[in-house]
Protein backbone atom coordinates (compact mmCIF):
# COMPACT_ATOMS: atom_id res chain seq x y z
CA UNK A 1 0.00 0.00 0.00
CA UNK A 2 1.75 3.31 -0.94
CA UNK A 3 -0.41 5.56 -3.13
CA UNK A 4 0.91 9.06 -3.59
CA UNK A 5 -0.30 11.97 -2.75
CA UNK A 6 -1.59 14.00 -5.77
CA UNK A 7 -0.33 17.27 -6.78
CA UNK A 8 -1.65 19.47 -8.52
CA UNK A 9 -0.46 22.72 -10.40
CA UNK A 10 -2.83 26.28 -10.32
CA UNK A 11 -0.47 28.84 -11.67
CA UNK A 12 2.30 29.74 -9.11
CA UNK A 13 0.32 27.23 -6.71
CA UNK A 14 0.65 23.65 -6.11
CA UNK A 15 -2.23 22.15 -4.20
CA UNK A 16 -1.43 18.33 -2.13
CA UNK A 17 -4.79 16.67 -1.74
CA UNK A 18 -4.51 14.27 1.22
CA UNK A 19 -6.41 11.49 0.63
CA UNK A 20 -8.49 9.84 3.87
CA UNK A 21 -5.43 7.52 5.50
CA UNK A 22 -2.26 8.27 5.03
CA UNK A 23 0.98 6.42 6.23
CA UNK A 24 3.92 8.08 8.26
CA UNK A 25 6.03 6.95 4.97
CA UNK A 26 3.68 8.39 2.55
CA UNK A 27 3.51 11.76 4.58
CA UNK A 28 7.31 11.91 4.23
CA UNK A 29 7.37 10.68 0.33
CA UNK A 30 4.47 14.23 0.06
CA UNK A 31 7.15 16.04 1.59
CA UNK A 32 10.04 15.38 -0.41
CA UNK A 33 7.69 15.53 -3.70
CA UNK A 34 6.48 18.67 -2.90
CA UNK A 35 9.73 19.96 -2.18
CA UNK A 36 11.20 19.03 -4.92
CA UNK A 37 8.31 20.30 -6.92
CA UNK A 38 8.26 23.68 -5.22
CA UNK A 39 12.24 24.02 -6.35
CA UNK A 40 11.75 22.28 -9.87
CA UNK A 41 8.25 24.88 -10.64
CA UNK A 42 9.49 27.96 -9.09
CA UNK A 43 5.80 27.84 -7.39
CA UNK A 44 5.47 30.67 -5.33
CA UNK A 45 2.71 29.04 -2.73
CA UNK A 46 1.85 25.40 -1.70
CA UNK A 47 -1.93 24.02 -0.48
CA UNK A 48 -1.96 20.87 1.38
CA UNK A 49 -5.58 19.97 1.58
CA UNK A 50 -6.38 17.67 4.53
CA UNK A 51 -10.24 17.92 5.04
CA UNK A 52 -10.49 14.11 3.69
CA UNK A 53 -7.71 13.06 5.67
CA UNK A 54 -9.16 10.52 8.79
CA UNK A 55 -6.35 11.67 11.79
CA UNK A 56 -3.96 14.68 12.10
CA UNK A 57 -1.81 13.28 15.08
CA UNK A 58 1.34 14.33 16.81
CA UNK A 59 3.07 12.97 13.85
CA UNK A 60 0.79 14.05 10.86
CA UNK A 61 1.02 18.02 12.76
CA UNK A 62 4.66 17.83 13.28
CA UNK A 63 4.52 16.80 8.95
CA UNK A 64 2.33 19.92 7.78
CA UNK A 65 4.98 22.24 9.83
CA UNK A 66 8.00 20.70 9.00
CA UNK A 67 6.73 20.82 5.17
CA UNK A 68 5.75 24.68 5.47
CA UNK A 69 9.19 25.20 7.22
CA UNK A 70 11.28 23.39 4.49
CA UNK A 71 9.00 25.40 1.47
CA UNK A 72 9.88 28.81 3.42
CA UNK A 73 13.07 28.11 3.47
CA UNK A 74 12.82 28.13 -0.54
CA UNK A 75 10.95 31.59 -0.37
CA UNK A 76 7.65 30.15 -0.92
CA UNK A 77 4.83 30.07 1.30
CA UNK A 78 2.53 26.92 2.52
CA UNK A 79 -1.35 26.91 3.58
CA UNK A 80 -3.30 24.24 5.35
CA UNK A 81 -6.47 23.56 3.87
CA UNK A 82 -9.56 21.86 5.10
CA UNK A 83 -8.71 21.60 9.01
CA UNK A 84 -12.08 19.80 10.12
CA UNK A 85 -13.60 20.72 13.34
CA UNK A 86 -13.13 17.25 15.15
CA UNK A 87 -9.55 16.97 13.95
CA UNK A 88 -8.96 20.43 15.60
CA UNK A 89 -10.24 19.06 18.81
CA UNK A 90 -7.78 15.97 18.49
CA UNK A 91 -5.04 18.61 18.34
CA UNK A 92 -5.93 21.29 21.00
CA UNK A 93 -6.28 18.07 23.38
CA UNK A 94 -2.87 16.32 22.01
CA UNK A 95 -1.55 19.84 22.82
CA UNK A 96 -0.60 20.72 19.71
CA UNK A 97 -1.22 24.09 17.51
CA UNK A 98 -0.03 24.85 13.42
CA UNK A 99 1.76 28.02 15.43
CA UNK A 100 3.35 29.83 12.63
CA UNK A 101 1.81 28.08 10.23
CA UNK A 102 -1.30 29.49 7.71
CA UNK A 103 -4.25 27.93 7.42
CA UNK A 104 -7.32 28.29 5.75
CA UNK A 105 -10.52 27.02 6.06
CA UNK A 106 -11.09 25.95 2.12
CA UNK A 107 -9.49 26.23 -1.02
CA UNK A 108 -10.77 29.68 -1.90
CA UNK A 109 -9.49 31.37 1.14
CA UNK A 110 -6.27 29.21 0.88
CA UNK A 111 -5.55 30.39 -2.24
CA UNK A 112 -6.35 34.11 -1.46
CA UNK A 113 -3.95 33.60 1.13
CA UNK A 114 -1.66 32.97 -1.40
CA UNK A 115 -2.54 36.10 -3.69
CA UNK A 116 -4.91 34.68 -6.38
CA UNK A 117 -8.26 34.69 -5.90
CA UNK A 118 -9.94 38.15 -5.67
CA UNK A 119 -10.35 40.18 -2.35
CA UNK A 120 -13.63 41.67 -1.44
CA UNK B 1 -13.23 -8.91 19.75
CA UNK B 2 -11.23 -6.94 16.71
CA UNK B 3 -7.68 -7.56 16.89
CA UNK B 4 -4.92 -5.81 14.68
CA UNK B 5 -1.32 -7.13 14.20
CA UNK B 6 0.87 -4.04 13.96
CA UNK B 7 4.17 -4.93 12.72
CA UNK B 8 4.24 -1.42 10.18
CA UNK B 9 3.46 2.11 9.01
CA UNK B 10 0.67 1.02 7.01
CA UNK B 11 -0.65 -1.33 10.04
CA UNK B 12 -1.22 1.79 11.94
CA UNK B 13 -3.31 3.32 9.25
CA UNK B 14 -5.66 -0.14 9.15
CA UNK B 15 -5.86 -0.23 12.99
CA UNK B 16 -7.32 3.26 13.23
CA UNK B 17 -9.65 2.66 10.13
CA UNK B 18 -10.67 -0.41 12.25
CA UNK B 19 -11.21 1.32 15.14
CA UNK B 20 -13.53 4.33 13.66
CA UNK B 21 -15.60 2.09 11.56
CA UNK B 22 -16.22 -0.17 14.28
CA UNK B 23 -16.81 2.79 16.34
CA UNK B 24 -19.35 4.20 13.25
CA UNK B 25 -20.59 1.23 13.63
CA UNK B 26 -21.79 1.00 17.56
CA UNK B 27 -23.48 4.91 17.00
CA UNK B 28 -20.06 6.75 17.99
CA UNK B 29 -20.42 10.88 16.73
CA UNK B 30 -17.99 11.43 14.48
CA UNK B 31 -16.02 13.73 17.03
CA UNK B 32 -15.81 10.58 19.21
CA UNK B 33 -14.85 8.33 15.98
CA UNK B 34 -12.02 10.45 15.42
CA UNK B 35 -10.56 10.43 18.44
CA UNK B 36 -10.56 7.23 19.11
CA UNK B 37 -8.76 6.91 15.83
CA UNK B 38 -6.41 9.35 16.86
CA UNK B 39 -5.48 7.61 20.02
CA UNK B 40 -4.71 4.70 18.52
CA UNK B 41 -2.85 6.10 15.67
CA UNK B 42 -0.13 7.09 18.27
CA UNK B 43 -0.51 4.11 20.34
CA UNK B 44 0.31 1.92 17.42
CA UNK B 45 2.96 4.23 15.94
CA UNK B 46 4.64 3.69 19.45
CA UNK B 47 4.64 0.41 19.12
CA UNK B 48 6.08 0.32 15.72
CA UNK B 49 8.86 3.45 16.26
CA UNK B 50 9.49 1.32 19.90
CA UNK B 51 8.57 -2.14 20.24
CA UNK B 52 9.18 -3.18 16.65
CA UNK B 53 5.90 -5.21 16.50
CA UNK B 54 2.66 -6.01 18.73
CA UNK B 55 -1.15 -5.38 18.58
CA UNK B 56 -4.10 -3.11 18.81
CA UNK B 57 -7.36 -5.00 19.81
CA UNK B 58 -10.57 -3.59 20.00
CA UNK B 59 -13.68 -5.18 22.30
CA UNK B 60 -16.74 -3.71 23.40
CA UNK B 61 -17.30 -3.28 26.93
CA UNK B 62 -20.52 -2.90 29.16
CA UNK B 63 -19.85 -1.61 32.81
CA UNK B 64 -23.53 -0.89 34.82
CA UNK B 65 -25.16 0.68 32.54
CA UNK B 66 -22.65 2.26 30.14
CA UNK B 67 -21.63 1.18 27.08
CA UNK B 68 -18.14 1.75 25.80
CA UNK B 69 -15.37 0.94 23.34
CA UNK B 70 -12.24 -1.00 24.81
CA UNK B 71 -8.94 -0.55 23.15
CA UNK B 72 -5.40 -2.21 24.27
CA UNK B 73 -2.01 -1.69 22.47
CA UNK B 74 0.62 -4.18 23.95
CA UNK B 75 3.61 -4.94 22.50
CA UNK B 76 6.56 -7.06 24.09
CA UNK B 77 9.17 -4.37 23.26
CA UNK B 78 11.06 -3.08 26.25
CA UNK B 79 8.59 -1.24 27.61
CA UNK B 80 8.89 1.68 29.67
CA UNK B 81 10.46 2.04 33.35
CA UNK B 82 9.73 5.44 34.49
CA UNK B 83 6.02 5.59 33.39
CA UNK B 84 5.09 8.94 34.94
CA UNK B 85 8.31 10.50 33.01
CA UNK B 86 6.83 8.60 29.37
CA UNK B 87 3.55 10.24 30.95
CA UNK B 88 5.06 14.20 30.69
CA UNK B 89 4.07 16.10 27.97
CA UNK B 90 7.05 16.49 25.87
CA UNK B 91 9.13 13.66 26.84
CA UNK B 92 10.32 11.79 23.92
CA UNK B 93 13.56 9.64 23.53
CA UNK B 94 12.65 9.51 19.85
CA UNK B 95 12.87 12.43 18.11
CA UNK B 96 9.62 13.62 18.31
CA UNK B 97 7.28 15.78 20.03
CA UNK B 98 6.75 13.93 22.96
CA UNK B 99 2.69 14.06 23.34
CA UNK B 100 1.68 10.99 22.22
CA UNK B 101 0.69 8.79 25.22
CA UNK B 102 -0.02 12.09 27.43
CA UNK B 103 -2.21 13.35 24.75
CA UNK B 104 -3.81 9.87 24.02
CA UNK B 105 -4.99 10.18 27.56
CA UNK B 106 -6.98 13.37 26.95
CA UNK B 107 -8.71 12.04 24.06
CA UNK B 108 -9.87 9.52 25.66
CA UNK B 109 -12.38 8.51 28.81
CA UNK B 110 -10.21 5.96 30.63
CA UNK B 111 -6.33 5.02 30.37
CA UNK B 112 -4.58 2.37 31.67
CA UNK B 113 -0.54 1.84 31.33
CA UNK B 114 1.54 -0.81 32.36
CA UNK B 115 4.67 -1.90 31.81
CA UNK B 116 7.45 -4.89 32.69
CA UNK B 117 10.79 -2.96 31.56
CA UNK B 118 12.24 -5.48 29.59
CA UNK B 119 8.85 -7.46 28.83
CA UNK B 120 6.62 -5.03 26.95
CA UNK B 121 4.27 -2.48 27.01
CA UNK B 122 -0.23 -2.62 27.39
CA UNK B 123 -1.91 0.27 27.07
CA UNK B 124 -5.73 0.42 27.61
CA UNK B 125 -8.42 3.15 26.74
CA UNK B 126 -12.01 2.97 27.18
CA UNK B 127 -14.43 5.33 25.01
CA UNK B 128 -17.73 5.72 26.73
CA UNK B 129 -20.93 6.17 24.18
CA UNK B 130 -22.51 9.67 26.23
CA UNK C 1 -23.61 42.92 33.66
CA UNK C 2 -21.53 41.26 35.63
CA UNK C 3 -22.24 37.68 36.61
CA UNK C 4 -19.65 36.30 38.24
CA UNK C 5 -18.77 32.54 37.09
CA UNK C 6 -19.64 30.17 40.32
CA UNK C 7 -16.80 28.50 41.56
CA UNK C 8 -17.90 25.19 43.63
CA UNK C 9 -15.65 23.36 45.49
CA UNK C 10 -15.21 19.19 45.09
CA UNK C 11 -12.71 17.87 47.92
CA UNK C 12 -9.05 19.06 47.03
CA UNK C 13 -10.63 20.49 43.57
CA UNK C 14 -12.14 23.53 42.79
CA UNK C 15 -14.45 23.70 39.96
CA UNK C 16 -15.07 26.68 37.74
CA UNK C 17 -18.58 26.41 35.40
CA UNK C 18 -17.69 29.04 32.91
CA UNK C 19 -21.63 30.35 31.68
CA UNK C 20 -22.32 30.55 27.78
CA UNK C 21 -21.06 34.14 27.29
CA UNK C 22 -18.47 36.07 29.60
CA UNK C 23 -16.97 39.38 29.13
CA UNK C 24 -13.15 40.47 29.32
CA UNK C 25 -13.76 41.72 32.79
CA UNK C 26 -15.70 38.75 34.07
CA UNK C 27 -12.57 36.51 32.88
CA UNK C 28 -10.33 38.51 34.81
CA UNK C 29 -12.49 38.82 37.79
CA UNK C 30 -12.33 34.92 37.58
CA UNK C 31 -8.89 35.04 37.37
CA UNK C 32 -8.38 37.08 40.81
CA UNK C 33 -11.13 34.66 42.22
CA UNK C 34 -9.88 31.27 41.25
CA UNK C 35 -6.48 32.34 42.46
CA UNK C 36 -7.57 33.92 45.76
CA UNK C 37 -9.56 31.03 46.61
CA UNK C 38 -6.75 28.32 45.46
CA UNK C 39 -4.71 30.49 48.19
CA UNK C 40 -7.35 30.63 50.94
CA UNK C 41 -8.85 26.62 50.88
CA UNK C 42 -5.38 25.27 49.80
CA UNK C 43 -7.28 23.35 47.10
CA UNK C 44 -4.78 20.99 45.12
CA UNK C 45 -6.11 21.23 41.75
CA UNK C 46 -8.73 23.86 39.71
CA UNK C 47 -11.04 22.86 36.97
CA UNK C 48 -12.01 25.00 34.51
CA UNK C 49 -14.96 24.22 32.56
CA UNK C 50 -15.12 25.69 29.56
CA UNK C 51 -18.21 23.60 27.64
CA UNK C 52 -20.83 26.22 27.97
CA UNK C 53 -18.58 29.02 26.87
CA UNK C 54 -19.83 30.95 23.60
CA UNK C 55 -16.27 31.94 21.98
CA UNK C 56 -12.81 31.07 22.97
CA UNK C 57 -10.91 33.76 20.67
CA UNK C 58 -7.10 35.08 21.66
CA UNK C 59 -8.39 36.79 24.79
CA UNK C 60 -10.01 33.61 26.44
CA UNK C 61 -7.41 31.33 25.81
CA UNK C 62 -4.65 33.63 26.89
CA UNK C 63 -6.48 34.08 29.98
CA UNK C 64 -7.08 30.59 30.58
CA UNK C 65 -3.08 29.95 30.17
CA UNK C 66 -2.60 32.47 32.19
CA UNK C 67 -4.88 31.91 35.21
CA UNK C 68 -3.27 27.82 35.00
CA UNK C 69 0.48 29.87 35.30
CA UNK C 70 -0.92 31.52 38.30
CA UNK C 71 -2.10 28.61 39.34
CA UNK C 72 0.90 26.83 39.42
CA UNK C 73 3.29 28.87 40.50
CA UNK C 74 1.17 28.02 43.74
CA UNK C 75 1.58 24.65 43.46
CA UNK C 76 -1.75 23.93 42.75
CA UNK C 77 -3.14 22.46 39.03
CA UNK C 78 -5.31 23.08 36.64
CA UNK C 79 -7.64 21.35 33.63
CA UNK C 80 -9.39 23.15 31.12
CA UNK C 81 -12.23 20.73 30.41
CA UNK C 82 -15.03 20.72 28.17
CA UNK C 83 -13.59 22.13 24.35
CA UNK C 84 -16.22 21.93 22.16
CA UNK C 85 -15.02 20.68 18.48
CA UNK C 86 -15.88 24.53 16.86
CA UNK C 87 -13.80 25.78 19.73
CA UNK C 88 -11.06 24.33 19.06
CA UNK C 89 -11.29 25.02 15.56
CA UNK C 90 -11.26 28.51 15.81
CA UNK C 91 -8.53 28.08 18.16
CA UNK C 92 -5.98 26.31 15.74
CA UNK C 93 -7.52 29.21 12.56
CA UNK C 94 -6.35 31.63 15.45
CA UNK C 95 -2.84 30.14 15.62
CA UNK C 96 -3.57 29.17 19.35
CA UNK C 97 -2.65 26.22 21.39
CA UNK C 98 -3.33 25.29 25.27
CA UNK C 99 0.34 24.31 24.77
CA UNK C 100 1.34 22.92 28.21
CA UNK C 101 -1.97 23.60 30.02
CA UNK C 102 -3.41 20.23 30.95
CA UNK C 103 -7.20 19.73 29.39
CA UNK C 104 -9.52 16.84 29.21
CA UNK C 105 -12.87 16.12 27.84
CA UNK C 106 -15.22 16.34 30.88
CA UNK C 107 -15.47 16.36 34.27
CA UNK C 108 -14.82 12.61 35.00
CA UNK C 109 -11.47 13.07 33.11
CA UNK C 110 -10.43 16.65 34.33
CA UNK C 111 -10.53 15.11 37.79
CA UNK C 112 -9.13 11.76 37.36
CA UNK C 113 -6.09 13.81 35.58
CA UNK C 114 -5.82 15.70 39.72
CA UNK C 115 -6.06 12.05 41.18
CA UNK C 116 -9.46 11.67 42.51
CA UNK C 117 -11.19 9.81 40.34
CA UNK C 118 -10.91 5.90 39.90
CA UNK C 119 -8.91 4.49 37.20
CA UNK C 120 -9.26 2.12 35.22
CA UNK D 1 -29.51 45.11 9.02
CA UNK D 2 -28.32 44.52 12.64
CA UNK D 3 -25.87 47.15 14.43
CA UNK D 4 -24.38 46.86 17.46
CA UNK D 5 -22.45 49.96 18.98
CA UNK D 6 -19.19 48.68 20.95
CA UNK D 7 -17.91 51.18 23.39
CA UNK D 8 -17.30 48.74 26.36
CA UNK D 9 -16.06 45.21 27.09
CA UNK D 10 -19.85 44.14 27.66
CA UNK D 11 -21.07 45.18 24.35
CA UNK D 12 -18.31 42.72 22.85
CA UNK D 13 -20.38 40.12 24.16
CA UNK D 14 -23.72 41.48 23.30
CA UNK D 15 -22.17 41.59 19.36
CA UNK D 16 -21.14 38.54 19.01
CA UNK D 17 -24.22 36.65 20.60
CA UNK D 18 -26.60 38.74 18.21
CA UNK D 19 -24.45 37.38 15.03
CA UNK D 20 -24.62 34.15 16.21
CA UNK D 21 -28.60 34.25 17.09
CA UNK D 22 -28.86 35.82 12.95
CA UNK D 23 -26.05 33.32 11.75
CA UNK D 24 -28.45 30.35 13.40
CA UNK D 25 -31.75 32.13 12.15
CA UNK D 26 -30.27 31.71 8.90
CA UNK D 27 -29.76 28.36 9.05
CA UNK D 28 -25.34 28.38 9.35
CA UNK D 29 -24.32 25.44 10.89
CA UNK D 30 -23.40 25.64 14.52
CA UNK D 31 -19.49 25.56 13.69
CA UNK D 32 -19.74 28.35 11.14
CA UNK D 33 -21.86 30.27 13.92
CA UNK D 34 -18.68 29.91 16.25
CA UNK D 35 -16.38 30.77 13.76
CA UNK D 36 -18.63 34.25 12.94
CA UNK D 37 -19.05 34.79 16.43
CA UNK D 38 -15.41 34.20 17.59
CA UNK D 39 -14.25 36.93 14.32
CA UNK D 40 -16.48 39.53 15.61
CA UNK D 41 -14.92 38.79 19.37
CA UNK D 42 -11.63 39.46 18.13
CA UNK D 43 -12.70 42.78 15.86
CA UNK D 44 -14.89 44.22 18.79
CA UNK D 45 -12.21 43.73 21.31
CA UNK D 46 -9.91 45.61 19.21
CA UNK D 47 -12.38 48.86 18.75
CA UNK D 48 -12.51 48.47 22.62
CA UNK D 49 -8.96 48.53 23.10
CA UNK D 50 -7.62 50.70 20.50
CA UNK D 51 -10.51 53.16 19.07
CA UNK D 52 -12.33 53.43 22.55
CA UNK D 53 -15.64 53.10 20.28
CA UNK D 54 -17.36 52.24 17.31
CA UNK D 55 -19.60 49.94 15.43
CA UNK D 56 -20.48 46.26 14.29
CA UNK D 57 -22.97 46.08 11.26
CA UNK D 58 -24.71 42.81 10.20
CA UNK D 59 -26.29 42.25 7.14
CA UNK D 60 -27.47 39.80 4.85
CA UNK D 61 -25.55 39.12 1.31
CA UNK D 62 -26.33 37.53 -1.90
CA UNK D 63 -23.98 37.27 -4.81
CA UNK D 64 -24.96 35.62 -7.69
CA UNK D 65 -26.38 32.16 -5.93
CA UNK D 66 -24.90 32.46 -2.67
CA UNK D 67 -26.08 33.62 0.42
CA UNK D 68 -23.98 34.95 3.23
CA UNK D 69 -23.42 37.29 6.21
CA UNK D 70 -21.47 40.21 6.11
CA UNK D 71 -20.22 42.00 9.03
CA UNK D 72 -18.43 45.17 9.27
CA UNK D 73 -16.69 46.32 12.07
CA UNK D 74 -15.99 49.92 11.84
CA UNK D 75 -14.77 52.91 14.00
CA UNK D 76 -13.09 56.67 14.37
CA UNK D 77 -10.13 55.70 15.98
CA UNK D 78 -6.80 56.16 15.46
CA UNK D 79 -6.41 53.57 12.19
CA UNK D 80 -3.48 51.68 11.11
CA UNK D 81 -0.70 53.20 9.53
CA UNK D 82 0.92 49.90 8.37
CA UNK D 83 -1.93 47.59 7.44
CA UNK D 84 0.43 44.58 6.48
CA UNK D 85 2.58 44.31 9.86
CA UNK D 86 -0.85 44.73 11.84
CA UNK D 87 -2.15 41.59 9.27
CA UNK D 88 1.41 39.92 11.26
CA UNK D 89 0.47 36.61 13.09
CA UNK D 90 2.33 37.86 16.37
CA UNK D 91 2.35 41.72 16.29
CA UNK D 92 0.83 43.56 18.25
CA UNK D 93 0.67 47.36 20.08
CA UNK D 94 -0.97 46.17 22.92
CA UNK D 95 0.42 43.70 25.56
CA UNK D 96 -1.40 40.80 23.90
CA UNK D 97 -1.05 38.00 21.29
CA UNK D 98 -1.23 39.85 18.20
CA UNK D 99 -3.66 36.96 16.40
CA UNK D 100 -6.96 38.68 16.12
CA UNK D 101 -6.94 40.43 12.62
CA UNK D 102 -5.12 37.72 10.77
CA UNK D 103 -6.12 34.93 12.57
CA UNK D 104 -10.10 36.91 11.86
CA UNK D 105 -9.17 36.62 8.37
CA UNK D 106 -8.60 32.58 8.77
CA UNK D 107 -12.33 32.15 10.35
CA UNK D 108 -14.40 33.90 7.64
CA UNK D 109 -14.55 33.42 3.61
CA UNK D 110 -14.02 37.00 2.16
CA UNK D 111 -12.14 39.60 4.47
CA UNK D 112 -11.12 43.36 3.73
CA UNK D 113 -9.12 45.78 5.84
CA UNK D 114 -9.09 49.59 4.88
CA UNK D 115 -7.94 52.25 7.54
CA UNK D 116 -7.01 56.28 6.67
CA UNK D 117 -4.46 56.63 9.58
CA UNK D 118 -5.89 59.07 12.11
CA UNK D 119 -9.54 58.87 10.84
CA UNK D 120 -10.33 55.00 12.11
CA UNK D 121 -10.70 51.52 10.93
CA UNK D 122 -12.97 49.51 8.69
CA UNK D 123 -12.71 45.28 8.79
CA UNK D 124 -15.07 43.89 6.49
CA UNK D 125 -15.67 40.13 6.43
CA UNK D 126 -17.96 37.70 4.74
CA UNK D 127 -19.09 34.51 5.81
CA UNK D 128 -20.57 32.53 2.74
CA UNK D 129 -23.54 29.47 3.31
CA UNK D 130 -22.54 26.42 2.34
N1 LIG E 1 5.34 0.98 23.01
C1 LIG E 1 6.38 1.55 23.64
N2 LIG E 1 7.44 0.81 24.04
C2 LIG E 1 8.48 1.37 24.67
N3 LIG E 1 8.57 2.68 24.94
C3 LIG E 1 7.57 3.47 24.56
C4 LIG E 1 6.43 2.96 23.90
N4 LIG E 1 5.57 3.99 23.67
C5 LIG E 1 6.16 5.10 24.17
N5 LIG E 1 7.36 4.80 24.70
C6 LIG E 1 8.31 5.73 25.36
O1 LIG E 1 7.58 6.82 25.89
C7 LIG E 1 8.06 8.04 25.34
C8 LIG E 1 6.94 9.03 25.19
O2 LIG E 1 6.02 8.55 24.22
P1 LIG E 1 5.03 9.57 23.51
O3 LIG E 1 4.42 10.43 24.56
O4 LIG E 1 4.10 8.81 22.64
O5 LIG E 1 5.96 10.53 22.66
P2 LIG E 1 6.86 10.24 21.37
O6 LIG E 1 6.31 8.99 20.71
O7 LIG E 1 6.68 11.46 20.53
O8 LIG E 1 8.26 10.08 21.87
C9 LIG E 1 8.72 7.63 24.03
O9 LIG E 1 9.67 8.57 23.59
C10 LIG E 1 9.33 6.28 24.41
O10 LIG E 1 10.53 6.48 25.12
N1 LIG F 1 -9.60 49.01 15.63
C1 LIG F 1 -8.27 49.27 15.63
N2 LIG F 1 -7.81 50.56 15.63
C2 LIG F 1 -6.49 50.82 15.63
N3 LIG F 1 -5.53 49.88 15.63
C3 LIG F 1 -5.92 48.59 15.63
C4 LIG F 1 -7.28 48.22 15.64
N4 LIG F 1 -7.36 46.86 15.62
C5 LIG F 1 -6.10 46.42 15.61
N5 LIG F 1 -5.21 47.45 15.63
C6 LIG F 1 -3.74 47.38 15.60
O1 LIG F 1 -3.35 46.16 14.98
C7 LIG F 1 -2.56 45.37 15.89
C8 LIG F 1 -2.81 43.89 15.68
O2 LIG F 1 -4.14 43.58 16.06
P1 LIG F 1 -4.51 42.08 16.40
O3 LIG F 1 -3.96 41.21 15.32
O4 LIG F 1 -5.98 42.02 16.63
O5 LIG F 1 -3.69 41.74 17.69
P2 LIG F 1 -3.83 42.31 19.18
O6 LIG F 1 -5.21 42.88 19.31
O7 LIG F 1 -3.59 41.10 20.05
O8 LIG F 1 -2.76 43.33 19.33
C9 LIG F 1 -2.94 45.88 17.26
O9 LIG F 1 -1.93 45.62 18.21
C10 LIG F 1 -3.15 47.37 16.98
O10 LIG F 1 -1.90 48.05 16.92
Amino acid sequence: MNRRVPILRQGQTLIASVKDAVSDQEMRDLQARLLSDVVNTGASGAIIYVSALDVLDSFGSRMLSDIAGAIRLRGARTVIVGIQPEMALSMVLLGLSMGLVETALDLDAGLEILGHGVRL
Amino acid sequence: MTSCRILADGDVVVARQMARKRAGELGFSRVDQALIATAISELARNIVHYAKSGHIEITEVNRGRRFGLQVVASDQGPGIADIDLAMTDGYSTGNSLGLGLPGTRRLVDEFDIESIPGRGLTVTFIKWKP
